[in-house]
């Protein structure tokens, strides 16, 4: 029943500053806020989508999906309740829309709404959505945790530049989930109780959580699993030896699950060399003086030894892949080129192609004498670090010099177009990170690489394609999938596209294909890690093991 | 300056008190005179604490400097099938996650947090020293740079060391190189931010010299403002500067762990102490002597330098040797 | 002593600006982005907008202004407000966080008491301690006591907090179980068992904190104290006939208390500004942690605000460490 | 209260030996000391500094064990009031805290240090009465108001409240008395009590002690080094040289016919007021154990040398909101004076006359306000920063306290060095030929020119200061008040040294004192200050013989005098507070008008305060 099982705690190392999605991208906003708003459908732990507050999941077979692919039509469940009280109604939904695609919002989501071209209320339960050209793919807006549905009433003079005026509607949005805001303290502590206007009467096990924020990831997993303190931990980024250890505490568990994230080593196409002019430096100006060889970039991949970096690094957490999009299933490539580590292979590679160590340094020179010295950067990060010391070990196997910088994560993703030393800049020869999609579908992220993406000064450097891969071929792969809307045709071209990353050019060189841990406590039950939206999607579910 | 300005009172400032003649034994006369620097040792050698805290120093840092050739084991060779082991002949202080050998990277470690300790207090004391006695000395220069300090003691850390890593790493990397260019850097912001104390101490103690008479006699035998600072005021300010110093290499090398902490200080394969702490913490369970080596080696660098700072102080202080 | 004060008060105005711009500048010039949080699956373009949105295209002087007169003339309004009523403040922008999108004085006013239970009983415990352990130590200068003491001071001063705070965890919440490793700052004081529940969760880190705190002051009063024990009215003193603790405890300590207490005033701003380690490791969300996440996060308003505020406890603190100097000693009178 | 018979002593040192450990190994403070003082009597203890008085006094009182000494043997007994005698020595300690303050009372040397500095006066007096006496607060501030009433200070009710800073010197010596006294003790001790003090005020404590002792009959156990003072207190006197006792007798026995060496050495080298009457110039003075000294009287020339003309030097003092100047310090007013090639000039005065302020100015160590200041042709004020660099070539000072003047941190041969290093006169190896012969100029061996100043003794740093002066042949020396914190026999030799100096170099001393009885022995002529002027002025033979102003008279008067037949009561003096020299900005001052009483001897006719 409702409210009988007391309280759960939960336990995320990165507070949450704000409870609407909108106006903030980060992921502890994102699901701490899924406790409370809901979107019309969700995807669960396997990436398919379940409705949520919608009835079902529009498709062409159905009818919700028009056959020009152009407009998709939700009906929302009959009797859905805000936690007020009110009714909900397709012009909360529509609402929702108009909120995020202000001009002045500054929505943060605003990507998912993206070719949205209309959103009409047919009547108090639907809603149709208009895009302005075909969409293979038109679960963006209203679909997974960043885009839940916001209460009209509550929201409705926040809109545009008074959207940060509105605290209270974003500390307490008023919700359809299993829980509510009954104090929020930013970057710190919520505590919410159990909806009473929740559609499932029996539903939440729980009358109250306390979500907790702060510290780091080891407190976490020490907290669930070694002093029992908490009863779920989000994101345990630890050493595997370090999880496994705590898990002998005996008060819980860890879990792992995987969604497309794959941390990878992204290879600079471009001469990062500090000697040329600011403004052409890492532009396509300038090839790089050896990384340009694909021969260099494949004998780099070869040194390296994945199983190992998994295995130090990432343990349960972590697979070794060779591609760019592991996950979900169909899209996966499944490629193994890469799975085993060749050092001799890596060095008869480079004689080959001419790189030879010609004053005896141990060092390699290009064939006009430059010495194969890579700068090597990623964001602070003790596992990051962890990789960069044995990646710089095997790299001096076959004749390479590496130079290691770790950058603060705040300034390398922060995106300042006035720091050197933003991911985007790339002034480095390589540089390793993690990334990944929404959702289930790739499209987007693969369209990243397309030419004349990439970050440069005309742009303020931003833009994707962080390797400045120009390949026309690829190009209009991109545009055909773009176009294609059977899943099994884009899954094939999603997988070329992959190829031509990573096994084809080594632009990408996949290292891990990471799986998110957390950690929860022996006592709760119903918990279902989920990669493909909020961790706390089936938070209605928990329950306490009695 | 004038002379004028001299006599102007300062607020709050009781005059320094006269160090009365000490007591005239005749036969202290006879004994043949002895250098300065001989009657500090002599004194400082009186201090067990103190003489103790001196070897044990010179101790780590001839071990630091001098180990890695008797321990010749590369701090940064990764030996991945001897990983987390434990304290062997191969690996006396065992090994880390990655199989280096931890001796070795103890060593490496302690050269540069030694280093920075000491380049850091260096660069806070002579700024300390630099502002104290210009801020004392010259009445004029004193209120700017009071508030200069203020502005100091507000300025927040974390931000200034992301400034200067933007605005001077590449340069510095440039020139020096990428180890010693973070190293530089890294000192400079401890250093930047940690002379206030110094300055403040030197401050109060040339405001009380300047009211001594050797310097109003000084002046009056013509010596000018350089040759006063230089002569008469630095070296009577050289015992509260030595004690600075001593608790000012503690600060840096543990400021420097600090910004470890944080995810601040030097690059991973950069290993000093602070880093090896920090990145032993998280196995603290598992294998504690991991955090005991780099504990034990910052609290008794800290410890042995304060030790020494101590018996400095006793040895620098005229009115406690001279008697 | 009264227009002493007055004046330097009115002197700090023209520095607490300057030091506002110092560090406004210093924030600007740092590198670093906003939308370092917001995930890499959000695309540039939008990541653009919501710069915009934040207002950080302005010119710098504009932002600049903006953010004094928030700070100086809308927040004391919100101020009189809260307190008087009144509506002085309405439909005025105050300080607003980036992150948060709330007002950055609401934020730090929620962050205050357990900032103020943690450090500040912190501080209050060191010194309770330092105290009694300074005046021996310079009592029986060289006895094993002070070389005990010395030893333990040091070696507290040496421990890096996130150190010896991890390992109190460790012994305290993961084998004995005895406290909770995290802070609960929910937590509210209304009955006996509430109150020690409290106790519980402060005791390690105010026991981390209070060695730091003891480590230092005890030496200030040791030295203090030696420096008085060998003067001239101590000996009158005890030509009175007075017993030791009399001549120790009231003549000698109250002439010592004037420079530590001084010291202890000057420490007090960094217990507002939180001990930004200390309170990470044990998650109590001060206001240490409140700047630390604030930087990292690139919340220029916030962490402007916050080191602005830091500053004018500095500049105060100064102060008043000054005009207790003046109160405490007799000789030292100001004008 | 003399219900004893006079002859059992009151206190007995017997064979008293002091150790103190230090890290140079064990030093004896003193060594097989003995005497005894009997109710009533005021027994004198004499001795150069450093000869164990202070030891023997706090021996006594089981101090020195605080001062890290022990009383390694001996017996010191003391007749308590009820319970008889007892060895202190062997006392416990809570019985000493009984007698201290209680039955043995204490004056210290340092009226300034002496008191608690954060406590009233009123708080540090009642103390030891609570204690000692039980009394309530009540009684015991009644006590108080009747104790400071006894020692005359005015206004007993406000001083209660105050802080020993807000008091004079000569007020706090007299509250330390009162304290001491607090508790009737029966035995006094009293450690130098006046020696930090002004001619004036130490009349008017020991005058003040001398009836205290009269009206209760408490024992005084007075030490001192002064002669002057001995003569005018004691009874008895102990004379002690390095650590032990050298003789002892009755004051009149001791100054008639002293028999130990080191007590006729003492008594020489005492300067006594009225010894120069009727002799116009000054003459080193005959030294005990010193051969073929030469003691002729100096005669200088009548050349003017430097001339001063109306030097006014004001001090502001700042205050209000904008720390504006707010009032004037009037330390100097219109002060005119010349002084001769070859010759001396003495200013005198009480503590804060300006004095210093008048010799500092001159060199323009201070910025005059006013005045003409003309050193052998040369305008000294009209100079820029370089030309007075440049000036001071010809005119130097000596300072008052040999130890604070020198640089603690550096060797002797550099100090000396300095000048001549800063005008570029000489370099390399001359300057230490030039430094050395400074060395034998002033008769310091030249072993010495590498040591630090604290491996000197008093009179020798004077000496090492007196050839820091030296160094650059000056014209003029000021010396300010040079030989006052010396030892008498050291005083006498740096007297004869610096007289010596001047026979030969012809060297001309603004010389500036307190003491009368130096000044009358080496000046020519004399400048008697009092706020800022100079009330009168003229060769020292007609002030000295003649004085005229009131307040040169009253000087005179509290001269002590070494001579136990010519004691002083304190009905003799008459001393009104010097007024405050600090005047409103818009105070106008009366320019200084003199009247010439005789050839050459002016005595201020315009108010001068007094
Ligand atoms: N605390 C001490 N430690 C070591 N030696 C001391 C100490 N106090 C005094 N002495 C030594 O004892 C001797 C006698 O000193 P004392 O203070 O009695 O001299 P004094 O006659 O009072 O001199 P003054 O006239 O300068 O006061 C001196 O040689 C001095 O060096
Ligand atoms: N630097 C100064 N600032 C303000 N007032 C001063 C200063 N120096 C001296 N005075 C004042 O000027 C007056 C004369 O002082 P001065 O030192 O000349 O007296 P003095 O006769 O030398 O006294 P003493 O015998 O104590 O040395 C005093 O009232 C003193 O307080
Ligand atoms: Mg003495
Ligand atoms: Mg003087
Ligand atoms: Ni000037």
């Amino acid at each position: 029943g409702r409210g009988t099982d007391g309280e759960v705690k939960i336990l995320y190392w990165q507070a949450p500053s704000i409870l609407n999605p909108y106006l903030s991208g980060g992921t502890k906003d994102v699901e701490s806020a899924s406790m409370i708003i809901e979107p019309l459908a969700r995807y669960d732990e396997k990436g398919n989508m379940v409705p949520f507050l919608a009835q079902e999941i529009p498709t062409l077979e159905n009818g919700g999906v028009s056959e020009d692919l152009t407009t998709i039509t939700w009906k929302l469940k009959p009797g859905l309740k805000w936690s007020d009280g009110t009714p909900v109604t397709s012009e909360d939904v529509k609402f929702t829309a108009d909120y995020c695609m202000h001009p002045e919002g500054g929505c943060a989501q605003l990507s998912f709404f993206d070719g949205v071209e209309k959103v009409e209320t047919l009547d108090e339960l639907t809603v149709k959505v208009t895009f302005d050209q075909p969409k293979p793919n038109p679960y963006g807006p209203f679909v997974g945790g960043q885009s839940p549905i916001i209460q009209k009433k509550q929201f409705e003079n926040c809109m545009g530049a008074k959207a940060p005026e509105c605290t209270e509607a974003n500390f307490n949005p008023i919700g359809t989930g299993p829980f509510k805001v009954v104090e929020f303290k930013p970057n710190d502590v919520i505590t919410m109780e159990a909806n009473p206007n929740y559609r499932d009467p029996d539903k939440p096990a729980f009358a109250k959580v306390t979500f907790k924020g702060g510290g780091d990831a080891t407190a976490a997993g020490r907290a669930v699993l070694e002093t029992g303190e908490f009863d779920y931990a989000w994101n345990l980024q630890l050493a595997p030896d370090v999880i496994a250890n705590m898990e002998k505490g005996g008060k819980g568990k860890a879990i792992a699950g995987f969604g497309p994230l794959v941390e990878r080593l992204e290879m600079n196409l471009t001469d990062p060399s500090p000697s040329l002019p600011e403004g052409e430096r890492s532009t396509r100006k300038h090839p790089h003086p050896f990384l340009s060889d694909k021969r260099v970039r494949q004998a780099l991949s070869m040194a390296i030894d994945r199983e190992l970096l998994v295995e130090i690094g990432y343990g349960k957490a972590g697979k070794v892949t060779c591609d760019l999009v592991p996950a979900p299933e169909i899209y996966a490539a499944k490629n193994d080129y890469c799975l085993k580590q060749d050092i001799d292979g890596a060095n008869k590679l480079l004689d080959e192609a001419g790189y030879k160590d010609t004053n005896g340094d141990g060092i390699r020179e290009t064939p006009d004498g430059k010495p194969l010295k890579i700068l090597y950067q990623t964001s602070t990060n003790a596992v990051r670090q962890d990789f960069q010391a044995l990646i710089k070990e095997w790299w001096r196997q076959i004749g390479v010099d590496t130079e290691l910088r770790n950058i603060n994560a705040s300034v390398f993703f922060g995106g300042d177009p006035g720091s050197p030393d933003t991911f985007q800049k790339f002034y480095a020869d390589v540089q390793m990170y993690a990334n990944t999609f929404n959702g289930t579908d790739p499209q987007q992220y693969l369209a990243a690489y397309r030419c004349g993406n990439e970050p440069k000064p005309e742009s303020q450097w931003q833009g994707e394609n962080i390797n400045r891969y120009c390949d026309p071929e690829y190009d209009k792969l991109i545009d055909e999938l773009a176009r294609t809307g059977d899943i099994n045709k884009r899954a094939e071209i999603a997988i070329k596209m992959n190829n031509m990353l990573t096994k084809d050019s080594y632009t990408i060189v996949p290292l891990v294909h990471r799986g998110r841990v957390s950690a929860h406590s022996n006592t709760l039950g119903g918990v279902v890690l989920n990669v493909w939206d909020s961790e706390l999607w089936n938070v209605a579910d928990w329950y306490r093991i009695k | 300056m004038t002379d004028k300005e001299r006599f102007v009172p300062d607020e709050g400032l009781a005059p320094a008190s006269t160090v009365l003649p000490a007591a005239g034994e005749l036969d202290e006369f006879t004994k043949p005179p002895r250098s300065q620097w001989a009657n500090v040792w002599d004194q400082f050698k009186t201090h067990k604490g103190a003489l103790w805290g001196g070897i044990l120093f010179l101790l780590i840092v001839v071990t630091v400097f001098l180990g890695p050739y008797v321990w010749t084991i590369d701090p940064t060779h990764i030996d991945i099938r001897a990983r987390n082991q434990g304290p062997s002949l191969a690996h006396p202080f065992g090994t880390d996650q990655l199989g280096r050998d931890m001796l070795a990277r103890m060593m490496a470690g302690g050269r540069t947090s030694v280093s920075v300790g000491i380049a850091a207090m260096l660069l806070a004391l002579g700024l300390g020293s630099l502002i104290g006695v210009m801020a004392g000395f010259f009445k004029r220069l004193d209120g700017p740079l009071m508030r200069l300090t203020d502005l100091f003691l507000a300025l927040p850390l974390l931000p200034l060391l992301l400034v200067m890593m933007m605005l001077f790493r590449e340069p510095l990397n440039a020139t020096f190189g990428p180890e010693q260019g973070i190293f530089i850097l890294i000192v400079c912001a401890i250093g930047i931010t940690s002379w206030m104390p110094t300055a403040r101490i030197v401050r109060g103690d040339v405001l009380a010299l300047k009211e001594r008479e050797f310097v109003l006699a000084a002046r009056s035998m013509g010596t000018t403002n350089t040759k006063m600072i230089l002569r008469h005021i630095l070296p009577n300010v050289l015992s509260p500067i030595m004690v600075s110093a001593t608790l000012g290499i503690a600060t840096a090398i543990i400021t420097e762990s600090a910004l470890s902490f944080l995810g601040l200080g030097f690059p991973p394969d950069f290993p000093t102490w602070g880093r090896l702490l920090f990145d032993a913490t998280d196995y603290l369970q598992q294998y504690p002597e991991r955090v005991f080596w780099p504990g034990m080696a910052i609290s008794l660098t800290v410890l042995s330098v304060n030790y020494l700072g101590d018996g400095l102080r006793d040895a620098l202080d005229p009115r406690i040797r001279g008697r | 002593m009264l227009t002493f004060t007055i004046r330097r008060l009115v002197l700090a105005v023209p520095t607490l600006i300057f030091i506002s711009l110092v560090i406004f500048l210093l924030l600007q010039l740092a590198p670093g982005d906003p939308m370092a949080q917001v995930p890499l699956t959000v695309p540039p373009e939008v990541k653009e907008k919501m710069r915009e949105a934040l207002g950080l295209g302005q010119p710098l002087h504009i932002q600049y202004w903006k953010w004094l007169v928030q700070f100086f003339w809308i927040e004391p309004q919100v101020l009189i407000d809260h307190y008087l009523g009144t509506s002085f403040s309405q439909g005025d922008l105050r300080v607003i966080s980036w992150q948060t999108r709330s007002p950055v004085m609401d934020i730090v006013i929620q962050r205050i008491p357990q900032t103020l239970w943690v450090v500040g009983t912190a501080y209050v415990v060191g010194i309770l301690i330092a105290l009694p352990i300074g005046i021996y130590s310079a009592y029986r200068q060289y006895s094993w006591f002070d070389q005990a003491g010395t030893f333990v001071s040091m070696v507290g001063f040496s421990v890096p907090p996130f150190f010896s705070g991890v390992l109190v965890i460790v012994i305290f919440s993961v084998h004995l179980g005895w406290f909770p490793s995290i802070y609960d700052t929910t937590h509210v004081v209304d009955d006996w068992d509430s109150f020690v529940y409290q106790l519980r969760q402060m005791i390690m880190p105010v026991m981390v904190l209070a060695l730091q705190i003891t480590a230092q002051i005890s030496r200030f009063m040791r030295a203090s104290m030696l420096d008085n024990l060998n003067q001239d009215y101590v000996r009158t003193a005890r030509a009175k006939g007075l017993g030791e603790y009399t001549v120790v405890m009231v003549h000698v300590l109250r002439n010592s208390m004037i420079p530590v207490v001084t010291v202890i005033a000057l420490g007090v701003p960094s217990i507002f500004g939180g001990a930004i380690i200390t309170e990470q490791v044990f998650k109590v969300n001060g206001i240490g942690q409140l700047l630390i996440g604030a930087i990292q996060a690139n919340d220029l308003p916030m962490v402007q605000t916050l080191t602005f505020i830091f500053a004018v406890l500095i500049v105060l603190f100064n102060l008043i460490a000054d005009v207790l100097y003046g109160l405490l000693d007799p000789r030292i009178r100001y004008d | 209260m003399l219900d004893q018979p006079l002859d059992q002593p009151l206190a007995k040192v017997e064979r008293l030996r002091v150790e103190f450990e230090t890290r140079d190994g064990t030093v004896v403070g003193v060594e097989d000391v003995s005497f005894d003082i009997k109710p009533g009597e005021t027994v004198c203890i004499v001795g150069e500094s450093g000869s164990g008085k202070s030891v023997s006094s706090l021996s006594l009182m089981r101090l020195v064990e605080f001062g890290g000494g022990h009383i390694a043997g001996g017996r010191l007994l003391f007749d308590r009031r009820e319970g008889g005698v007892v060895d202190l020595a062997q006392a416990d300690t809570n019985l000493m805290r009984h007698i201290r303050g209680n039955e043995i009372g204490m004056i210290f040397q340092e009226p300034m240090t002496a008191l608690n500095p954060v406590f009233t006066v009123g708080r540090q007096l009642t103390e030891g009465l609570r204690l000692h006496m039980g009394m309530t607060r009540a009684e015991a501030e009644a006590r108080a108001v009747e104790l400071l009433r006894q020692v005359r200070i005015p206004e007993p009710e406000r001083r209660l409240k105050q802080y020993p800073h807000e008091l004079s010197g000569g007020m706090r010596q007299r509250v330390v008395i009162a304290m001491a006294m607090a508790c009737e003790p029966r035995l006094l001790i009293a450690d130098e009590p006046t020696t930090a003090l002004d001619v004036t005020i130490q009349a008017e404590i020991l005058a003040l002690m001398n009836r205290l002792k009269r009206e209760t009959g408490t024992a005084v156990m007075f030490i001192t080094h002064d002669m002057a003072v001995v003569a005018q207190m004691a009874d008895r006197v102990v004379v002690m040289y390095r650590g032990r006792k050298v003789e002892e007798g009755p004051v009149e026995e001791i100054f008639a016919n002293p028999r130990h060496d080191y007590t006729k050495a003492l008594l020489a080298a005492v300067p006594k007021l009225g010894e120069m009457r009727g002799r116009p110039d000054p003459e080193p003075m005959r030294l005990l154990g010193v051969e073929d000294q030469d003691l002729r009287p100096i005669r200088g020339t009548d050349e003017p040398l430097l001339q001063v003309r109306g030097l006014v030097t004001r001090f502001p003092v700042k205050g209000g909101f904008f720390r504006r100047t707010i009032a004037n310090v009037h330390a100097v007013e219109d002060v005119s004076f010349t002084l001769n090639k070859g010759q001396t000039l003495s200013l005198v005065g009480e503590s804060g006359c300006g004095k210093s302020s008048a010799g500092r100015s001159i060199l323009r160590l201070v910025e005059p306000l006013a005045g003409e200041i003309d050193l052998d042709g040369l305008d000294i004020m009209k100079l820029d920063a370089d030309g007075l660099r440049e000036a001071r070539r010809n005119m130097q000072m000596i300072f008052q306290d040999p130890f604070a003047s020198l640089n603690p941190q550096m060797q002797l041969v550099d100090q000396v060095a300095e000048p001549l290093r800063n005008y570029g006169i000489a370099s390399g190896s001359e300057i230490t030929d030039r430094v050395a012969h400074l060395f034998d100029r002033v008769e310091l061996p030249r072993s010495f020119l590498r040591r630090y100043p604290h491996e000197l003794s008093g009179g020798q740093r004077q000496r090492v200061a007196i050839a820091r002066a030296l160094a650059l042949n000056p014209k003029l020396i000021v010396a300010d008040e040079s030989v006052s914190a010396l030892d008498v026999s050291v005083q006498a030799q740096v007297l004869n040294l610096m007289m010596e100096l001047q026979a030969e170099l012809g060297l001309s001393f603004l010389f500036i004192s307190h003491d009368m009885a130096v000044v009358e022995r080496v000046s020519h002529h004399v400048g008697v200050m009092y706020l800022g002027r100079i009330v009168e002025m003229g060769p020292r033979q007609a002030v000295f013989e003649n004085p005229r102003h009131p307040y040169t008279q009253a000087l005179m008067k509290a001269v002590p005098i070494a001579d136990p037949h010519r004691r002083k009561s304190e009905k003799d003096l008459n001393f009104k507070p010097i007024p405050s020299p600090i005047h409103p900005l818009d105070y106008e001052p009366a320019p200084s008008e003199y009247e010439e009483v005789e050839p050459g001897h002016f005595v201020l006719t315009t108010d001068s305060g007094y």
